[in-house]
């Protein structure tokens, strides 16, 4: 049957364009500007969902955003607001929460044990026998309520971000809140408003021909604005610390759902107020529903609620409703004035209202109850900047403490009651002082911004608050009536359990909203929480200004995790070469920021290429800092252990860092270009830390040296050319520098022209243990470099390697790599570094814990470790134990096999105890097998008196 | 062996939105000078521009106050041993040729500051990011120098970061522009999968 | 002496159900005494663990609680609930899983079922140097007789099915650290559980009781604080106390309470973050951390799944929270299972931490005579409330500190040597 | 994401800057005893009060500062109240 009414005055719907969906399966048809659920209850529809906890039938009972009983499944979409969200054709349209079917849904079962389900209850049972417990909770798991993810086939979509620097931002279109946009707007302000609906007016739009006609005006008046942005649709989700506030845009015609950031001068708030449900025995039988909801449905959607109603009315809404029911053609079997102490003690009705009992011992026969007992004030942006409302029982609700920010600004029913004047009048008065507040911050950071011209406008002089605040109409309190019923719609948490849980020692709001989960639901309280509230002061014996309510956090109303992720940036470096080594086979390492070759089909044969011709390595990565002034040598002195004021112009040296509290932190070469110029590497890793580092020495400790500090790690493409064969190799390509043995000695650095290309620096250094130069090219012409070095050493065997390649290589040479062989804890000591700490400098970073370390024996110690079956390679991070027992004695930390020795080969962290050369060791491999190793001489498993690389 | 020319981080050229309300190009062969120097120096006097602002030099370089005691040249390809030699050295002054260093875009149009906006956080209108306005931002995620440089008055931002940066940068900008009509190249989606 | 409820049994529950009789308070409001032997400073898991145990394995009953709100209301009802013992360091491991023995029994010690649920702990790796680190804490944990391996993306497909383990992603999933032992517990109730545990004893709650200062005397700092002091008393907004023995267990606000007895700490508090989406049908099986993209993430029995991730860097006592988090914590789940764009939102909140340089705590007896702290729990408060209860209990009775806590003195940062654990730092949950 | 008020670029989002937290003076490393050292190292005031503390503007002028911020309401002094 349809309960569609003929054309209403102010109904959103356009009869022409109908829309075809359906709801479980089945076919219907709805109209454009119908919601879901409008549209449902339009074709007769009681029905919509199960509760919970005991599976009980739910129907409409606010029609709008905060009706719990309206979450649908709309296709792989869970937990749509049916009472919001448009309908659109082809929405494909199901129930939550039931198994097997709507109509007959196994787990109502929950209703008969409902006395013994109390809330808690799970918490007084269960505990044995022990291993029953999962099993148990298994089936607790199927219970879970909501809708499904369909984490299989979603993808993450196009959701999509934006900022916005609004002057004055108003959350709320209702009356208040565009008179508030208007004024502002009209005093100069950028002015950005923001509706949850889709359209703006508030309660307006469901009200009378005067009330629609003020909200078409001052709706108008706002899109034509110039410096008003509107945002119908979207909601503020959150105001954060100094005015950070979130704002979901939905349905932008980019993407589903759209976080705008805005930092706001002023944020004015007015949300208007959420109608509460009144608890009494069965108000969660559908037909049950509060005035506002049945004012929408006949107002804006022309859907007839129901045949007979009894209403319950305490305000004017409710009086309102009762006229809209009378000309919606619904019989109206009894009013009862809450405002006389008249009221409803009961409703009976499995499917949907049969019976009413009211308070003077009535029984009353109707299908649908209205019930208008207040409101609950939606003071969550106030409470998320601090705010703690204050109880009114003259006025029935929660009204701020007044004691918020300067940016924060209140206007409308959060405030106060009125006429849609005394609403608008207020909201104007409230723009007008924001935009002053506003107006004056601007000044103020135009001023301060380095970028900005100085601002060429007068600083308003500021606006004292002289608002007359809204008055506060009387309403009776009504909350409960003399039976129990649902408080907790979303939560099924009823009236009877907060008085139980008060009982059991429950009896602060918070321990109570922790035990019985009540106001914890998709609501999160805008619907409970004041009722809530009234049963525990109830319970307890106290006022109910003396309860204080659950603090309200973000967001106000839920947002998608696509809409908070929005267009995901997690930038890649890439070096000049890359390309070429992904189109040359190069298999992709990620390496924090960095991708980098990691080989090019087999490491091994490229490490064995360097031994035996010559290979390049692109090692870009490596951070590069270009150190200029007369007082570098001193930095170097304070953030290296060693010694830099004598190393000669054309010389460079390995350095290692530590932090202050003497952990190893860093390592690289450092190259004395000029007389006043130096280049520095580090780590890829660790670049961005120690440039940081060096401006926070400079800046905040020894602002009086002179050194400038540039990055210039991309600037700089870093070829590593190694083996035997490097030198012959560069003879062919470098000019104007001698690479002869005697005058580019190891460890030295020449500037010169490679293939062409003016300005590489060239150092000769050995990380792979050959004889090696580390080439840094002007990044633009880096690939002509590479390529030429390939083909001019073509005949000599020249071919790149990968970063595993090099791995292998350093290892064979002992190089330890800072956080692998070294970790959070490593002294300078567990690194070997003995001869290069210099312990007699007045100051060095970490001075006192270097000296500390050096004083111990109990450190651990990096050696170089060789199983004794050498086709073993022990796993990374493999223990070392004591013998048979279980105690650790230290663990290897690098490994693997060594294609130039064909054995394995480690470097390894063990107690001092085992350090001596010749240590026989035992090694726990992850398979639980013991074997045995040796502590070597050297961290170097080849050539550790460096004949290769001094050649 | 191959020519030596510049090779760019980003190698499209230039895109633009079939409306032409925003044209993403690339910049990278712009000669970029860095000098750092101390108030006082002769330097210092001779570039004469405050942090946060910039202004064409007679030999029509961008001369940019990037940072305090920190300017950034900006030049025509080629121009850089000239702008280096421009540059007077007395006293503690650093000059560094950082043109292969940077990677550096300009994004020129009527939606030009709309689009960045979706991804910087900075207030990007007339008023605190006027004509000439230089600054530092993150855009994208990605650390950018920025100089708000317009052409034939058109807004326009030439946006630079550090060259290995360069093409997540160009990325995450085209990405933005998709909004007002820029089509993105294959291969250069911020959202492949 | 001593209040005796009934049990909690399904028999109970059918009884007072049939008769629609009243429970019982868990834990009463009591009238406050003048002094006391013992006051544990912060009526949250740590120091209601620790008043229980004084009185369950040493009869120390005459112990007051006090807490400034209402039980826990700090970070014990706001954590997300993960325990697992799969730590980095020895004196870590041995430490936490006594402390995962306790949460095994603790249904049945407590009579109240705080919904353990062993449901498997997944540490992900998404480079080598971080799977590096899961086979050191593997290896470790074998030795010590900790159920935790290396698994590989396969393995962590079939334990957790809707994340993405394809290797083309920008943090590609390698392998992860699986501790089957590992899972989740209904906070709150092991809060409720201990107070009831100790209310039956007859110890003392006293909620909305604000400690205002600690009596010391003797000390070398001002007022006779400090070094060298003894513990006299606290005052508080309800009247003095007196008692010899006085235990910091406020966590956050650690460094705050710890001053007014003149003993500094390494200690700087942060927010942690954590949030939880509407309920939706039950998909993910196990708990699922990434160090890397600090975030974990869970799913109750009601359907929602909980979030959390790394201490915000900006230190501050605001428990406001920040939509940064937010964007963050959703980009990185969505890396990780890109099908659940569509989930919502529904709550987030925050908590303080008491950030220590070493990732371990700072327990124990200190250098004024009576004052002991159990702070410095940073990011794994909850996990370790119960053994820290026991343990501190222990150091109480006998003067000494437990050996399972000889690591953790406070002394160490000033001579000694810090805990590794930092090793395996990035999101500790 | 706070605000920031930058000497150097005028008021930013936290975000574009690192915070480098409560300003500790460093003890003379050549002389100090290791307490004295530790203590430098690793004891905090951690007030829920005024402290000053350091940025750096990692992402505008690269410079650090001192600001006065009050842990317990994130305000910042000469910032109008958050």
């Amino acid at each position: 049957m349809s309960n569609r009414l003929p054309t209403q005055p102010g109904e959103v719907i356009d009869r022409s364009k109908s829309l075809s969906f359906t709801w479980n399966g089945r076919a219907v048809t709805g109209f454009e500007g119908d919601t879901i659920a409008s549209a449902l209850a339009a074709n007769g529809v009681d029905v919509f969902g199960r509760s919970m906890k005991y599976h009980r039938k739910r129907g409409i009972m606010t029609a709008d955003h905060w009706d719990p009983n309206l979450f649908l499944q709309v296709g792989d979409e869970p937990n749509v607001r049916a009472g919001s969200r448009k309908l659109q054709a082809g929405m494909v349209v199901s129930t939550q929460n039931v198994w097997p079917s709507l109509k007959f849904d196994l787990a109502a079962a929950n209703q008969l044990l409902g006395r013994f389900l109390s809330s808690g209850f799970y918490y007084k049972t269960f505990m044995r026998p022990r291993f029953l417990w999962p099993l148990y909770q298994k089936v607790l798991r199927k219970f879970a309520p909501g809708g499904e993810i369909h984490w299989k086939t979603s993808k993450h979509g196009a959701y999509d971000k934006r900022y916005a620097h609004p002057d004055v931002l108003v959350a709320g279109g209702g009356p208040a809140g565009m008179g508030a946009a208007l004024a502002a707007a009209d005093s100069g302000a950028r002015v950005m408003l923001v509706e949850h609906y889709t359209e703006l007016g508030g309660h307006l739009r469901w009200g009378d021909d005067a009330q629609r006609a003020r909200a078409a005006e001052l709706g108008s008046a706002c899109e034509a604005h110039p410096n008003v942005e509107v945002l119908v649709d979207s909601t503020v989700t959150g105001r954060y610390d100094h005015n950070w506030i979130a704002v979901n845009q939905r349905s932008h015609p980019i993407a589903p759902e759209r976080l705008v950031k805005a930092r706001a001068g002023v944020m004015v708030v007015a949300p208007g107020l959420i109608e509460r449900p009144y608890v009494f025995a069965g108000n969660d039988t559908p037909g049950v529903l509060l005035a506002g909801a049945a004012r929408r449905l006949i107002n804006l959607y022309a859907v007839r609620p129901g045949e007979k109603a009894v209403v319950m009315t305490a305000n004017e809404e409710g009086d309102a409703a009762v006229a809209d029911l009378d000309r919606a053609g619904v019989e109206v079997v009894a009013v009862l004035d809450a405002r006389k102490g008249e009221g409803i003690v009961s409703v009976e009705g499995k499917g949907r209202v049969t019976k009413v009992t009211t308070t003077d011992g009535r029984t009353l026969s109707a299908d649908t109850v209205v019930t208008a007992t207040g409101w609950t004030a939606p003071t969550s942006l106030l409470n998320m900047a601090g705010d703690r409302p204050i109880y009114d029982p003259s006025a029935a609700r929660y009204f701020s403490s007044g004691d918020l920010p300067p940016n924060l600004l209140v206007a409308g029913g959060v405030d106060g009651d009125g006429s849609t004047d005394d609403l608008e009048a207020h909201g104007r008065a409230t723009g007008a002082l924001a935009a002053n507040r506003a107006l004056r911050r601007r000044h103020d950071r135009v001023s301060q911004t380095a970028r900005a011209n100085p601002p060429t406008w007068e600083k308003p002089t500021e606006m004292a608050d002289d608002r007359t605040p809204l008055a506060r109409s009387a309403h009776p309190e009504c909350y409960r009536s003399s039976t129990h019923g649902m408080v907790d719609f979303s939560e099924d948490v009823s009236s009877k359990d907060l008085v139980q849980a008060s009982k059991e020692g429950f009896d602060s709001i918070e321990l109570m909203k922790r035990y019985t989960t009540v106001t914890m639901g998709p609501a999160q309280g805008k619907l409970e929480t004041v009722n809530a509230a009234a049963v525990l002061a109830d319970a307890n014996q106290v006022a109910m200004a003396d309860i204080g309510t659950t603090v309200w956090r973000p967001p106000y109303s839920p947002i998608s995790l696509g809409a908070l992720a929005g267009r995901i940036h997690e930038p890649v470096r890439r070096s000049a070469l890359q390309d070429w080594h992904e189109a040359h086979g190069a298999s992709p390492l990620l390496a924090g920021q960095w991708i980098r070759p990691d080989h090019y089909g087999d490491a091994m044969a490229e490490a064995t290429n360097v031994r035996s011709n010559v290979g390049l390595i692109d090692v870009t990565p490596l951070g590069k800092l270009d150190l200029r002034g007369p007082d570098v040598p001193k930095l170097l002195e304070l953030v290296y252990v060693n010694k830099w004021q004598k190393l000669e112009v054309g010389r460079v040296r390995y350095g290692t860092m530590v932090a202050e509290d003497g952990v190893v932190s860093d390592d690289g070469v450092t190259g004395r270009l000029g007389e006043n110029h130096w280049l520095m590497t580090t780590t890829s890793s660790g670049a961005g830390a120690v440039w940081e580092m060096l401006e926070d020495w400079l800046q905040t400790y020894k602002p009086e040296w002179d050194v400038h500090v540039t990055a210039v790690t991309g600037g700089l493409t870093s070829i590593n050319v190694a083996g035997p064969n490097s030198r012959t190799l560069l003879d062919r390509l470098v000019e104007d520098v001698d690479l002869s043995a005697e005058a580019f000695p190891y460890f030295s650095v020449r500037t010169g022209a490679v293939a062409g290309v003016q300005n590489c620096i060239i150092w000769r250094i050995g990380f792979t243990g050959e004889l090696s130069y580390e080439i840094h090219v002007p990044s633009g012409h880096a690939l002509h470099v590479w390529e030429a070095l390939l083909e001019t050493g073509a005949d000599l065997g020249c071919a790149p390697f990968g970063v595993e390649a090099q791995r292998i290589l350093r290892l064979e040479k002992g190089h330890y790599i800072v956080g692998q062989d070294t970790d959070g804890l490593s002294k300078a000591p567990t690194a070997g570094l003995g001869g290069l700490v210099k312990l007699d400098k007045t100051d060095t970073l970490g001075l006192p814990e270097l000296k500390h370390a050096y004083e111990r024996d109990d450190l651990p110690i990096l050696v170089g470790i060789q199983t004794v079956d050498g086709t073993i390679v022990p796993e990374e991070a493999a223990q070392i134990v004591d013998g048979d027992s279980n105690r650790i004695m230290g663990r290897i930390t690098s490994s693997r096999m060594s294609p130039t020795l064909g054995r394995s080969i480690c470097l390894g962290q063990v107690d001092p105890s085992l350090s001596a050369a010749g240590t026989e060791i035992t090694v726990l491999m992850a398979d639980g097998k013991r074997i045995k190793a040796t502590v070597q001489e050297h961290h170097a498993h080849v050539d550790h008196e460096g004949a290769r690389q001094r050649v | 062996m191959s020519e030596i020319t510049m090779q760019s981080p980003v190698d499209v050229g230039s895109i633009s939105a079939s409306d032409g309300s925003v044209t993403l190009s690339d910049a990278y062969a712009t000669t970029k000078v860095q000098v750092r120097a101390a108030t006082g120096t002769a330097a210092a006097a001779t570039l004469d521009v405050p942090y946060g602002s910039s202004t064409r030099n007679v030999d029509g370089d961008l001369v940019c106050g990037t940072r305090p005691d920190e300017w950034t040249i900006y030049g025509n390809p080629g121009r850089s041993a000239a702008i280096v030699a421009s540059v007077p050295t007395e006293g503690f002054v650093t000059v560094i040729d950082i043109t292969h260093g940077r990677a550096m875009l300009r994004v020129t149009g009527s939606n030009a500051t709309a689009a960045l906006s979706k991804i910087c956080n900075l207030d990007l209108s007339d008023e605190l990011t006027p004509n000439g306005a230089v600054f530092s931002g993150s855009l994208g995620s990605v650390s950018c120098d920025w100089v708000r440089a317009d052409e034939g008055g058109e807004t326009s931002f030439l946006i630079s970061c550090e060259r290995s940066f360069g093409k997540f940068l160009f990325i995450a900008v085209a990405d933005a522009c998709t909004e007002f009509g820029l089509s993105v190249p294959r291969g250069w989606e911020l959202h492949p999968h | 002496m001593g209040n005796r409820p009934p049990k909690y049994s399904a028999g109970a529950l059918i009884k007072h159900g049939l008769t629609r009789g009243d429970w019982p308070r868990m834990w009463r409001r009591p009238e406050m005494r003048s002094s006391y032997d013992v006051v544990i400073v912060g009526g949250g898991l740590h120091g209601l663990a620790t008043a229980y145990y004084l009185a369950e394995n040493h009869g120390i009953t005459n112990v007051a609680v006090v807490d400034k709100g209402y039980i826990g209301g700090g970070g014990s009802g706001r954590n997300t609930a993960i325990v697992r013992s799969n730590y980095l360091t020895p004196e870590g491991v041995a430490f936490y899983d006594r402390g995962l023995d306790l949460y095994n029994s603790m249904a049945t010690d407590l009579n109240l079922n705080v919904m353990f649920s062993k449901r498997g702990h997944l540490t992900l790796a998404h480079t080598d140097s971080a799977l590096r680190t899961m086979h050191w804490r593997a290896e470790v944990n074998k030795l010590q007789g900790i159920n935790s391996s290396v698994i590989g993306p396969e393995e962590v497909k079939e334990a957790a099915p809707s994340l993405d383990i394809s290797p083309d992603t920008r943090y590609p999933i390698l392998g992860a650290l699986h501790h089957p032992p590992g899972g989740i517990v209904r906070h709150d109730a092991v809060v409720w559980g201990y107070a009831r545990g100790a209310d039956v004893h007859d110890i003392h709650i006293l909620q909305e009781t604000e400690v205002l200062d600690i009596m010391v005397e003797g000390g070398s700092g001002p007022g006779g604080k400090g070094a060298g002091g003894k513990v006299t008393g606290v005052k508080t907004s309800r009247g003095d106390i007196s008692a010899p023995i006085v235990v910091n267990c406020t966590a956050g606000w650690a460094s705050l309470i710890s001053n007014m007895a003149g003993v500094p700490l390494p200690i700087t508090t942060h927010p942690l973050q954590a949030a939880v989406t509407e309920p939706c049908k039950v998909f993910l099986p196990t708990v699922v951390v990434s160090g890397s993209l600090h975030v974990y993430v869970s799913q109750t029995d009601r359907g929602e799944l909980v979030f959390g991730a790394s201490v915000d860097p900006v230190g501050t006592y605001r428990v406001n929270g920040t939509l940064e988090f937010t964007e963050e914590l959703a980009g990185h789940v969505l890396e990780l299972m890109p099908g659940i764009s569509k989930m919502r939102l529904l709550r987030q909140w925050s908590g303080l931490c008491d950030m220590t340089p070493d990732y371990s705590p700072v327990m124990g007896n200190t250098p004024v005579e009576g004052y002991l702290v159990d702070v410095g729990w940073g990011t794994y408060g909850f996990k370790a409330g119960p053994v820290a209860g026991e343990t501190m209990a222990e150091t109480i009775a006998t003067g000494r500190n437990a050996d399972l806590i000889a690591a953790f003195g406070i002394e160490r940062f000033t001579e000694g040597d810090l805990v590794g654990e930092k090793g395996a730092a990035a999101v500790g949950h | 994401m706070i605000v920031v008020p930058c000497p150097n670029c005028g008021p930013r989002n936290s975000g574009d800057l690192r915070p480098a937290g409560e300003v500790v003076s460093r003890p003379d490393p050549a002389t100090c005893s290791l307490s004295e050292w530790r203590e430098y190292l690793y004891m905090r005031h951690n007030p829920a009060d005024w402290v000053t503390e350091t940025w750096y503007c990692r992402g505008g002028c690269r410079r650090y500062f001192t600001i006065e911020r009050n842990t317990a309401t994130n305000e910042i002094r000469g910032q109008e109240a958050s």
